[in-house]
């Protein structure tokens, strides 16, 4: 999307329900600005994101994908954050070996009390996709219809 | 080959196995195909020479559903994928009666035909290879007919067996990451080039999917509409590459790294190279593991550390 | 144990003696201060400005022939150290600083602050050890009462120059115990001399040394010791009579190589 | 912008520091060696900064005081650093043409036997372009 | 295909002022299955959710998406109301406009855009939501609580005079806390000891208490109404049904040179010790590493002074499990450590003292007797300083960067007491600022003011340095009359920050509960969940949410144990429907996704299937409900698919990624 030829990422965040959702919600309370390009998607724990969202979010033209969940060790689940962080790192390490730019993926861990982290996260993966640009590796080979 | 085909004879003959699950023999020595025998007599069709390539574990599955044991016939990296099919528990290794047989490095005929010889009108398994042609006889070196997944075996050693019959010889002499490293050391676009050359290759005929052991699903999420992703159809090539990498995923922590997807891919794609990926960052990550050394090994990506490196890992240098 | 050596113009000229002790207790206590040729003057302050480049870059300069040396960095005088420690910190830590400095100097690899830089007391404890140092001492100091100043530049800020605790140093201290002599603990050790000031507002310093002195007086300091030329400068012009060392002179007492050192 | 504000934000960005974050408990002012020589004392350096009064700063007498020995930096509980600013101030100041403390002619009037170069450098770094 | 309504409200101007709600409206009325839109001033209101409940019946709504603030707020709301108007409640999902949109953006064509967006994934993911029916869990009625100061206490007697038991851990010899520590109480200065010691004697005789003190919480597992803990009662070497709590044995222990933790190092103890002499239980325990017996293996002397037999050296540390309803959290906290603000000199003179210091200088049980002198000489002091806001209020790395909230009051405090008991001493308060929010609490302070005569002095202290004839010289600003002060004191006391407990970070670890960056215990909401962890079943007394005072905190332990009682007088609990369910025909029974589970919720059992008319034994994924906390890692390591989250489906997801990438 592009208003005034400024380019306008497509950005989608997983955010769990417990700790960086909250997070989220609290960085809007103390009205900390961040881009609208990021869009968030509310799941229970980090660990319900499966790697077919992330690349299903990149088929459909997203430019960056972030997932945040709560810090290691603090998880509302126990352990569901350790299995998020084996597997996102393994399939970002294949998307970076595909060719992709490894700075449209990210993993952040963002707590209920962490409104400013979030905003800052945000605010900086915006500023990273924005001078990635649009995601044109990904896009030539995105459906055409 | 005789020895293990007398001793399969026998087997079912004093009613060990109800079956033999091996190579039948083809037109020519080099097309042996997997075949279940289910009686002495159709055991004259029963092959094992240096062209018997196929690993035969994932036949086992449908084998653990029938009645009795079936002799299954298991060459080294075999063994690890029987072992993998009996930890994701869908062999039975109650059923299996294995013999673990020799291996001197495995021959392709695409390998043959690739070293440059053409109008093959016959060869032999053995070393050097003799090749009958249109234009002449041909000697070759074994190593020339050889699949390119030998040169980096990993050992000669079965994890799982009954009975051992034949003699191996090592054929390992490169380190399997050395593919790896070499794409890792490239540029994201040469990367990038490298894999869309390749994967635009893909008709989707699913090959790789089938012949994979670690590939067995009932039904493959591919297929199915749980996440609403399009039909075997192939829709376009984002789909194309969401295919092989979910593919390399689901299958990252069990692939025994057989190699048997490229081997069967008719378009020549090296997939085993995604498969390496996931190994290759597994084991700097969290420490070596083969997937089908240890039917009782938890899974790298079903166990966790607190101390396991975070996923900025990968922009900052990569996981090398 | 060999180490790369930056003196800085003052240990060339006025405080020779200062240099000197060093080079020959250095010899004594069994490691080699390699001089690191065509060295540059280091300015003498820390540059504060975030935008201020060229003034690092003598500095930056004598990092990377360390490093190119693959050598560890020692120097003596707390200024010099001062400068290179935070130099060496922006060249770590700070992107712009590093990009530009890096696009001056054009050197044949970037240097990022890999060379680690130690003041020659930094030496002595954590690469000879204060018990090794008593092990080596021949005269030692017994009876002296020593107070040890500080001064600000070998300590502050504390986060980057990590040298000591910036409010309760110990160094000197042990340093001191090391010697055979006895440390007098005195709150104004770490208090600023004036530096510069002395220049052109001699009294504002002579008040601040004034201030120190006394205080170390009053706790029964004989003597102090410094590591800085200019704090010694400043330091003798009190209306006290209390003497101020160098440290390495009593190290090279200490050590039996004073004579030696001067010839 | 107003030529004020202009080198407010100069005294901003050639620091690194930030004003806002000052609570104003004066512990700077406790803490500088240097306080009696002041005019302007250190916890009122932000004021004059926020209120874009640089001009002030410039003038001031503490300008040539400040003996860069970080003990407002290092006690600061908010980093914010009132040594910074005042160096910054005497930046804006040297670099304009003529703004130098110090000049080449009055040196050797103020040398004497033992002065360290060290402190001839230094005070050049400070007090000149 | 579903009949949705879509309601979008405006939040008063929390949402209308910067998102376009009929601009919105407008947009979600073109989505596939929108069959109503409209906005309203408060959808949460009576009247809103009456217009939810009218159109559910005049439109025959299937689904509803309700376009406002976080579903962390008002979803339970909405699913209520759908209910209410017959609706299965999990045919609700909420677009988060207020906190995710109209707040965090300014330009209004900019937030209508998102919002539409928000808007129209809600609507693709009820367009695949399933009736979901919550189950039932049963409730074990009794509570735990971690922390035995007065924060603990008071939740406890609260929770068992309603009838419930509770267990308190306190991993201190004795309970009681940092209060029993203090010497008087702000503002009203009546003795700390006099109005703890009866609440202690309670608590110990309750019959529905029972307290484990010098014992550790080591392990929790379940869930809210069903958690199992263990607990580890430390060896205490002395037999508590025996002990009689005569105190021979502490008198002739030969090993007296272990500092007092409860006189804050200030004094020493014995080897074998209670704390204090109220300490309850009156059981001593034997300090390991000091006693000469366990050291050397010589000595004995208590064993034969014991006139009951109750000395056991052989006792071992034993581990107790225990299912509790329900935990709550009381760790309370502990002073900074000093060693990063040596320009106090704390480390250099022992006249440099903190408050808490104080209070046990004060205290008639204390160290001093009670008598106010120098650490150094045993002088009496003649001129005080207090230092306010010793590492709080920092932003650097040295100290923390919230208030302490107690310092102004309890430092006002001794200034006043210190003025009353000894006229002639002056004191001296140096002051960022003095913050006295509370009832009486300015007005005390202006007392010591005005009547007893203190001295405040706006501006912080910047050095205290020891003088050769023993005083300190406090260098300090007085921003006010824009001076510099230096001048001689006998004694610097600092008001030092507060952090809670260590240990605080590993118990919310065990509990999942959340911490922030300071370690303190983050609230569900912070203002209308204050008591209460966002983990279910976990509840926050005390300091370890926030620093508070003594009667803010006996509010918050009354408060906490309200919410424990109402959870508690549950016979059942509905749990939470979404929850991991497994396809039959898509699972392999590879075992992958019970070896995630944190909660043991999946086992296989070989059944018969119907696969498309060929019937076979399988080995399938069973989930079970009641032990299934929804988080979801099963899903993904589930290669065909086959295990699927309800509420969470990946169809549900896929759609909203569709939804927004669109």
């Amino acid at each position: 999307m592009s208003i005034n030829n400024e380019f306008r990422p497509k950005i989608v965040a997983f955010c769990c329900n417990w700790c960086s959702y909250a997070g989220a919600d609290l960085a809007g309370s103390s009205r900390l600005a961040y881009p609208a390009d990021v869009k968030i998607i509310r799941v229970p724990c980090s660990c319900r994101v499966n790697p077919m969202f992330i690349l299903r979010a990149f088929e459909k033209g997203a430019d960056g994908v972030i997932l945040c969940g709560c810090h290691p060790g603090d998880c509302h689940y126990s352990t569901g954050n350790y299995y998020a962080r084996r597997r996102m790192t393994l399939l970002f390490s294949m998307l970076d070996y595909m060719g992709v730019e490894n700075g449209r993926t990210r993993v952040e861990w963002v707590s209920a009390a962490e409104g400013v982290k979030f905003s800052t996260t945000m605010n900086e993966f915006v500023e990273k996709i924005r001078s990635l640009g649009e995601n044109v590796r990904l896009g030539d080979l995105r459906c055409k219809n | 080959m005789q020895e293990l085909k007398n001793r399969a004879i026998e087997l079912l003959e004093n009613g060990t196995v109800a079956r033999v699950l091996g190579w039948k023999i083809g037109e020519n020595t080099y097309d042996p195909e997997p075949a279940f025998f289910d009686s002495v007599e159709a055991m004259k069709d029963f092959v094992y020479n240096n062209f018997c390539a196929a690993n035969l574990s994932k036949y086992m599955i449908e084998a653990s559903k029938l009645e009795g044991k079936t002799l299954v016939c298991l060459k080294p990296c075999d063994s690890y994928s029987f072992n993998q099919l009996v930890s994701d528990h869908r062999v039975d290794r109650e059923k299996a009666y294995i013999i673990g047989v020799g291996c001197k490095g495995k021959l392709s005929i695409e390998q043959i035909k690739k070293s440059g010889v053409k109008g093959i009108l016959s060869v032999t398994d053995s070393d050097p290879i003799q090749v009958e042609t249109l234009y002449g006889n041909k000697e070759l070196p074994y190593t020339a007919g050889m699949l390119s997944r030998c040169f980096s075996c990993k050992g000669k050693e079965h994890v799982v067996y009954d009975e051992l019959i034949g003699e191996s010889a090592e054929t390992s002499t490169v380190d399997r990451f050395d593919e790896v490293r070499r794409i890792e050391a490239m540029t994201p676009e040469e990367k990038f080039a490298f894999f869309q050359a390749e994967l635009s290759k893909c008709i989707r005929c699913n090959a790789c999917r089938n012949v994979c052991p670690a590939c067995n699903c009932r039904k493959c999420v591919f297929d199915g509409n749980k996440f609403d992703s399009a039909q075997k159809a192939n829709v376009d090539s984002f789909e194309e590459k969401m295919f092989h990498i979910i593919r390399a995923f689901h299958v990252a922590g069990r692939c025994t790294d057989c190699g048997e997807c490229s081997r069967v891919c008719p378009q020549g794609i090296p997939l085993h190279l995604f498969n390496r990926k996931f190994i290759k960052d597994i084991n700097t990550l969290y420490g070596e593991y083969q997937a089908g050394a240890d039917p009782e090994a938890k899974g790298p990506l079903t166990s966790f550390t607190t101390e396991d490196a975070e996923p900025s890992i990968v922009s900052k240098g990569g996981i090398v | 144990m060999k180490f790369s050596y930056y003196p800085g113009c003052t240990l060339r000229n006025k405080a020779k003696d200062l240099d000197a002790y060093a080079r020959a207790s250095a010899k004594a206590l069994g490691f080699e201060l390699e001089e690191l040729q065509d060295w540059q003057c280091c300015g003498g302050v820390y540059p504060l400005g975030t935008d201020e480049i060229a003034s690092k870059l003598s500095s930056v300069r004598a990092l990377a022939q360390a490093k190119e040396k693959g050598q560890e960095l020692v120097t003596l005088c707390s200024a010099c150290h001062h400068v290179l420690k935070r130099v060496n910190d922006d060249m770590q830590n700070v992107e712009d600083i590093r990009t530009r400095a890096n696009n001056y100097m054009k050197l044949d690899t970037p240097y990022g602050g890999e060379t680690k830089v130690l003041h020659f007391l930094e030496v002595i404890r954590d690469r000879i050890g204060f018990d090794e140092l008593k092990k080596k001492v021949v005269n030692p100091l017994t009876g002296k009462k020593i107070g040890a100043y500080y001064g600000c530049l070998l300590l502050r800020p504390g986060n980057i120059m990590a040298f000591d605790d910036p409010e309760n140093p110990k160094m000197l201290e042990d340093f001191i115990r090391a010697l055979g002599a006895e440390p007098v603990v005195y709150p104004y050790r770490n208090e600023c001399c004036g530096g510069y000031i002395s220049l052109k507002e001699p009294d504002m310093a002579k008040s601040m040394c004034q201030t120190i002195c006394e205080s170390a007086n009053g706790f029964g300091a004989e003597m102090l010791i410094t590591a800085c030329p200019l704090c010694r400068y400043n330091l003798t012009k009190t209306q006290l009579d209390l003497p101020v060392y160098y440290f390495t002179e009593l190290l090279a007492e200490a050590l039996g190589v004073k004579e030696e050192a001067l010839k | 912008m107003s030529h004020q504000n202009n080198q407010a934000e100069m005294i901003k960005e050639i620091s690194g520091v930030n004003p806002y974050k000052c609570m104003k408990c004066g512990k700077c002012t406790a803490t500088c060696p240097a306080f009696d020589e002041m005019d302007i004392k250190p916890h009122q350096f932000v004021s004059y900064v926020q209120s874009g009064n640089v001009q002030a700063l410039a003038e001031s007498k503490s300008l040539w005081k400040c003996l860069s020995c970080f003990a407002c930096v290092e006690r600061c509980p908010r980093d914010v650093q009132p040594g910074r600013i005042i160096d910054a101030a005497r930046q804006i100041v040297v670099r304009q043409r003529g703004g130098n403390y110090l000049t080449a002619d009055e040196i050797p009037a103020l040398l004497d036997e033992e002065l360290p170069q060290q402190l001839l450098v230094s005070a050049y770094r400070r007090y000149k372009r | 295909m579903q009949r949705i309504g879509v309601f979008v409200c405006h939040c008063g101007s929390n949402i209308a002022a910067t998102v376009d709600v009929k601009k919105v409206v407008e947009m979600v009325l073109l989505e596939p299955g929108v069959v109503h839109a409209e906005d309203y001033q408060y959808m949460c209101s009576e009247a809103g959710q009456a217009k939810i409940g009218a159109a559910i019946a005049d439109k025959k709504l299937t689904g509803i998406v309700v376009c406002s603030c976080s579903p962390r707020m008002h979803e339970a709301t909405f699913r209520k109301c759908a209910e209410r108007y017959g609706l299965n409640p999990y045919m609700v999902e909420i677009a988060n406009i207020r906190e995710h949109c109209s707040w965090i953006h300014k330009d209004m064509q900019e937030a209508t855009e998102k919002a539409v967006i928000l808007a129209r994934a809600a609507i693709a993911k009820v367009n695949l939501n399933a009736p979901l029916q919550a189950g039932e869990s049963r409730v074990t009625k009794r509570a735990l609580v971690i922390g035995g100061g007065i924060a603990g206490i008071q939740t406890a007697l609260d929770i068992a005079d309603a009838g419930y038991e509770v267990d308190i851990v306190e991993k201190t010899p004795s309970i009681g806390g940092r209060m029993s520590q203090l010497d008087k109480t702000f503002p009203t200065l009546d003795c700390s000891a006099c109005i703890l010691t009866p609440k202690m004697v309670d608590a110990a005789g309750h019959p529905n208490i029972n307290i484990y003190t010098y014992s550790e919480v080591e392990k929790v597992s379940g869930f809210v109404g069903d958690f199992t803990v263990d607990i580890r009662k430390k060896a205490r070497s002395v037999d508590a049904t025996k002990c009689t709590g005569c105190g021979v044995c502490q008198e002739k222990c030969p090993s007296k040179k272990t500092p007092s933790e409860f006189n804050r190092g200030l004094g020493n103890r014995s080897a074998i010790y209670t704390p204090f002499a109220q300490a309850i239980p009156n059981v001593p325990v034997i300090d390991r590493e000091a006693c000469l017996k366990f050291k050397t293996g010589k000595c004995g002397v208590c064993e034969k002074v014991c006139q009951a037999g109750a000395i056991d050296y052989a006792q071992q540390d034993e581990i107790i499990t225990e299912k509790y309803g329900a935990i709550v959290v009381a760790t309370g906290f502990d002073t900074i450590k000093l060693d990063q603000y040596d320009e106090y000199a704390y480390n250099q003179s022992k006249d440099v003292i903190t408050s808490l210091e104080l209070e046990r200088i004060m205290n008639a049980a204390g160290p001093t007797k009670g008598h106010l002198e120098r650490l150094s000489d045993g002088k009496a002091p003649k001129e005080i300083v207090f230092v306010q806001c010793v590492g709080s209020r920092c932003s650097d790395d040295r100290g923390k960067p919230y208030c302490s909230k107690i310092c102004c009051m309890y430092t006002a405090k001794h200034a006043m007491l210190i003025r009353d008991k000894y006229p002639d001493v002056n004191v001296t308060v140096f002051y960022i600022d003095v913050r006295t929010p509370g009832k009486n609490f300015d007005e005390f302070y202006r007392r010591a003011v005005e009547e007893y005569g203190v001295n405040y002095i706006k501006g912080q202290v910047g050095k205290v340095a020891p003088q050769p004839d023993g005083s300190l010289l406090v260098q300090a600003s007085d921003l006010l009359d824009n001076k510099q002060i230096k001048m001689k004191a006998d004694m610097v006391v600092l008001a030092t920050a507060i952090e809670p407990n260590q240990g605080v970070r590993n118990i919310a670890t065990m509990l999942t509960a959340s911490i922030d960056t300071n370690n303190f215990l983050t609230e569900a909401h912070p203002k209308l969940r204050p008591v209460e962890s966002p983990t279910a079943g976990v509840f926050l007394s005390g300091v370890c949410q926030g620093p508070k005072d003594i009667p803010e905190t006996v509010a918050q332990a009354g408060a906490a144990a309200v919410k424990v009682i109402g959870l508690l007088a549950k016979d059942k609990l509905t749990t939470n429907p979404c929850t991991a369910k497994p396809d039959e025909l898509l699972c392999n029974g590879c075992g992958n996704c019970a070896k995630v589970c944190p909660y043991g919720a999946i086992t296989y059992e070989v059944r018969q299937v119907n696969d498309h008319g060929i019937r076979e034994d399988r080995r399938l994924a069973n989930v079970n409900s009641a032990l299934c906390q929804g988080c979801g890692a099963c899903t993904v390591t589930c290669p065909s698919g086959a295990m699927d989250l309800q509420g969470f489906s990946n169809r549900q997801l896929i759609a909203e990624v569709d939804a927004i990438c669109r």
